[in-house]
């Protein structure tokens, strides 16, 4: 039972997130095309490369430091508002994490909350605007109440991806207030958000790659 | 279908473009860092510095306007999408560097806002003295109510480099270039139209769909969709539909002074461009307010996408001689 | 299906350009006569005047290069039709003036030539001291041996109007002035593509046809057929093979000093414009030409067609020189 | 038997021949679009316009200097090459026209003549270069030949419509050499010449409005 991140771990959850947007991203562009600019899949594409290639990286087993890292070079994809806001939310992670080869289960949903905090300083969005805020909120909550209650890093991270889930397909009844959406308000009615789509992606492939890192 | 542009690697736009931009005008400017346009003849010691990010695919803004009397650093973005804060950080430390301040101009655009102020909470961080000012010109069709921050960033950033360049250009301190920057953009009002979608360059999907005899009042810099789909209209009524909504909005009286920016939006002609400003030029003489200058050409596009903006602004002395004020920027030379 | 372009009435796109014009710019230029477009503030007495005429649709050309350092006066025509005789020897007329001569401009066109040989010879009958320089720079796909006549003008005569416009400006004679207008004019050659075509704004019609992986070099500056058509090619390859046929038309050698104008068509924007540019920079250096100076951006176009022109010229120091000299053209202003 | 042409013949004359261009002006802008600008019919309407308000026109009965005002105001169509070359021919036939209320079949041909010449010195196309020189030259030529074989204006004019009717047709086997055309070569095979079509319908009116001015 997987009860500390390591890099090790990082790297399978990361890889996982990857496979899960790869499969995706077109189906993201094209949600984004409903209101936005048709961008978000190939920018995700990006976002994720730079994950896979933090944890890939020799530089460092300080996990805060990877995260840091990781952070700044995912605002470094140069691909609007989404990598703006992942890139704030791992180097958010990485300020709140203990500067630690592994974290269990307690300082990881510190480190998403972290992640949440810094987002919300530059993103004015709330739960309910319609933005990838719908997902990852209820994430990290449902990672927090988990890991609270002292369940490990696999329950926590499952419960986290069901409410990403859930966040995301929440928002096809809302209607866009952020973003390059929020011009055309009506219209994004009955279509998700493609930021909140990618964050239950993320969640879920963090997920999986937990499981089958338990597996191998 | 192969897409119909002079390109070469699709996903390669960026450092390309720069690089003939820089090429095209080597006393003007010069590339620095990472894909930042900066002036190829530094301004003097002393003086504030005046920065802008934003994507590309808009040419010749933003990177264009980057010269004596108007910006100091582009930080440019892929196609669309806003640079990431690294970069911008990038270039605010290069501006900082023997300046009393930088000021950062932003164009209301979820991606650009945030990598601002991603940006700027790390200048703050790093003790830089730096400050912002956010554009947000662009109405929508049929809202007069709309607040500050439901507007986006349209041509209206150019007067604000204008203006601000100015200053900063005199010597001036970074709290006036600073008031300077607001005086302007709040004063500032613009409208856009569009009649038909354009490409985009390295996914070679059209960005936005529109009827054989649609046109859409109120559309963003990037196709964002605006509100005011209807049938085409005649050039003069369609200045009209947009100048009533853009004086309401400012709440322009007769006797004031405008400024008028006609900005194409890539495939709309300048010999179209000119019977529109003809519309607008007597809307103005008609309601009495005064046209006391105007630019009338492409300075922000969206590809080849057929339509224009109308930019109105209020103008007093102040504001008048500073948008007369030397520039030998590439795509806005004053005389 | 209705045109998806910004006018009124396709049958008075003439006056309403030119007003729209001469509102946008009214301390450069305005209307005199029938149609004509004049310096608003007039030249000096006793200095040359130059004239040109030319059919419209090709905005900012050929109104758009009146002003100080440029031209007196611009006689337009109809949307790709020369003006007519009577208006040419009406400004021909005004032109003389106080004036010790006149220098008419004219591009290679077949209606343009026969106005401007008919105006000649009703100007020598009344004594009017006036010169002709017809610029020639168009070549044609693969025919390197073509004579000047069998060029015809395509944006190179922005270039003689800049030069010849600045001796007239210095006081000189009209005979200096011819020497200078015929040395760049013989020393400039002009290379155009097209991948779209453009919609004729008073019959609304387009104005040829191309596949849709099509492109065509050697393109007419109205959309005449040029003898080049194949499949598109990327940025570099196109200003490559248009580059070679240039330089070997023009016989320039290794050390020589060129001039390069880069002249969108309509649609095709300026990160595209960089792009070429940055190619034609690169084969330029790399065959030891030196690149002087250049210019990038829309001075002829033709509607909102898809293309470019590439026009170089070969330049000495009194050509730079007088390249460099001030300008306040509405649409060319020298820094 | 019309042995003199005045003021009330040229109106008839100018008319039939509007008629005919009217008829066809779509033809000719067809015919202009194959490898010029597609514009000669609309600017043969314009041309024929002045036509007709030239002889309608109350201001002279010297057929002179209704001639050279008419060669003036069709220069002044701004239609391009066309307009400026009939604008020439009939400003040319003015200044060769003795200065009299009506002319004979003799003083016509001279004025013809004088039209052409008048022509030939700003076009610098000769005969074969596929423009309209391939249907004035000839039907010049053979008003001329009938004038100096008294014939009458009647039968002149209808040789000069045959021969300008077979100098357009003969324009199909030409390739273009002039104006906008002759960059493109080739490509005018089998179509004949616009403006040589024209020359054609026109004298192919005059003819006409000769004849019905003779039933009424
Ligand atoms: N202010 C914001 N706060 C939270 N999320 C935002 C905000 N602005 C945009 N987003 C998210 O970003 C997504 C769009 O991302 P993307 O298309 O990659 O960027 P861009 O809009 O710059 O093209 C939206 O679906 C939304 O979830
Ligand atoms: N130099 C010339 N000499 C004689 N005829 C000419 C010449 N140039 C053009 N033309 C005639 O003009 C016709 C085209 O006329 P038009 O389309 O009205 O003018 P434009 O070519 O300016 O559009 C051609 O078909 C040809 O007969
Ligand atoms: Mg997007
Ligand atoms: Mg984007
Ligand atoms: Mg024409
Ligand atoms: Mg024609």
């Amino acid at each position: 039972m997987t009860e500390e991140i390591g890099k090790f771990e990082l790297t399978q959850m990361f890889a996982a997130a990857a496979r899960k947007i790869r499969e995706q991203h077109e189906y993201l562009s094209q949600l984004d095309s409903v209101a936005g600019d048709g961008d978000h899949g190939s920018t995700m594409l990006r976002v994720v490369q730079c994950m896979e290639e933090a944890s890939h990286s020799d530089s460092t087993e300080n996990l805060g430091s990877l995260l840091r890292d990781l952070g700044w070079s995912v605002m470094g994809v140069d691909g609007g508002a989404s990598s703006a806001l992942l890139g704030t939310f791992f180097s958010g992670m990485g300020d709140a994490a203990a500067d630690k080869k592994s974290i269990d289960c307690r300082e990881l949903a510190r480190a998403f909350e972290g992640g949440l905090r810094a987002i919300a300083k530059v993103s004015r969005a709330k739960p309910g605007d319609k933005t990838m805020m719908d997902a990852l909120d209820p994430a990290v909550s449902a990672f927090r109440t988990m890991a609270s209650l002292d369940k490990n890093v696999m329950q926590a991270m499952e419960e986290a991806a069901t409410a990403a889930q859930a966040g995301a397909d929440s928002t096809k009844n809302l209607v866009a207030r952020f973003g390059r959406a929020k011009f055309v308000g009506e219209k994004t009615l009955g279509s998700p958000d493609p930021g909140a789509v990618s964050i239950a992606l993320l969640f879920r492939g963090f997920h999986e790659g937990l499981l089958q890192e338990r597996r191998t | 279908m192969q897409m119909k542009k002079f390109i070469n690697d699709p996903h390669h736009l960026l450092p390309e473009l720069l690089e003939g931009l820089a090429l095209a005008f080597p006393r003007q400017v010069r590339l620095v860092g990472t894909n930042i346009v900066a002036r190829a003849v530094p301004k003097a010691a002393g003086k504030v510095r005046l920065v802008t990010l934003g994507g590309s695919g808009h040419e010749p803004g933003l990177s264009g306007f980057v010269g004596e009397g108007m910006l100091d650093y582009s930080v440019t973005g892929e196609i669309f999408a806003a640079p990431g804060a690294p970069r911008c950080i990038e270039a605010i430390q290069m501006a900082a560097k023997d300046s009393p301040g930088v000021l950062l101009v932003v164009l209301n655009h979820a991606g650009d806002v945030l990598s601002a102020n991603i940006t700027m909470q790390a200048a703050k961080k790093n003790n830089i003295p730096v400050q912002m000012v956010l554009t947000r010109d662009g109405i929508s069709y049929g809202q007069n109510s709309d607040s500050a921050n439901d507007r986006r960033g349209l041509v209206g950033c150019m007067a604000v480099y204008k203006v601000a360049g100015a200053v900063a250009e005199q010597g001036d301190s970074l709290d006036e270039c600073l008031r300077i920057a607001q005086k302007m953009e709040e004063n500032t009002r613009s409208l856009a139209v569009a009649l038909r979608t354009a490409t985009h360059p390295s996914t070679g999907h059209t960005i936005f769909e529109l009827g054989d005899d649609e046109m859409e009042i109120g559309m963003g810099q990037h196709g964002e969709a605006g509100t005011g789909r209807m049938k085409m209209k005649s050039a003069d009524e369609t200045a009209g539909i947009m100048l009533d909504m853009l004086l309401e909005n400012l709440g322009v009286a007769a006797g004031e002074n405008l400024l008028v920016v006609l900005n194409g939006s890539g495939a709309t002609t300048l010999m179209e461009l000119w019977i529109v400003f003809r519309a607008v030029s007597k809307i103005l003489k008609a309601r009495n307010i005064n046209l006391v200058r105007s630019a009338v050409g492409e300075f922000i596009t969206t590809q080849e996408q057929a339509g224009f903006q109308i930019m109105i602004a209020r103008m007093d002395t102040e504001l008048v001689r500073l948008w007369d004020a030397p520039s030998n920027a590439p795509y806005f030379v004053t005389r």
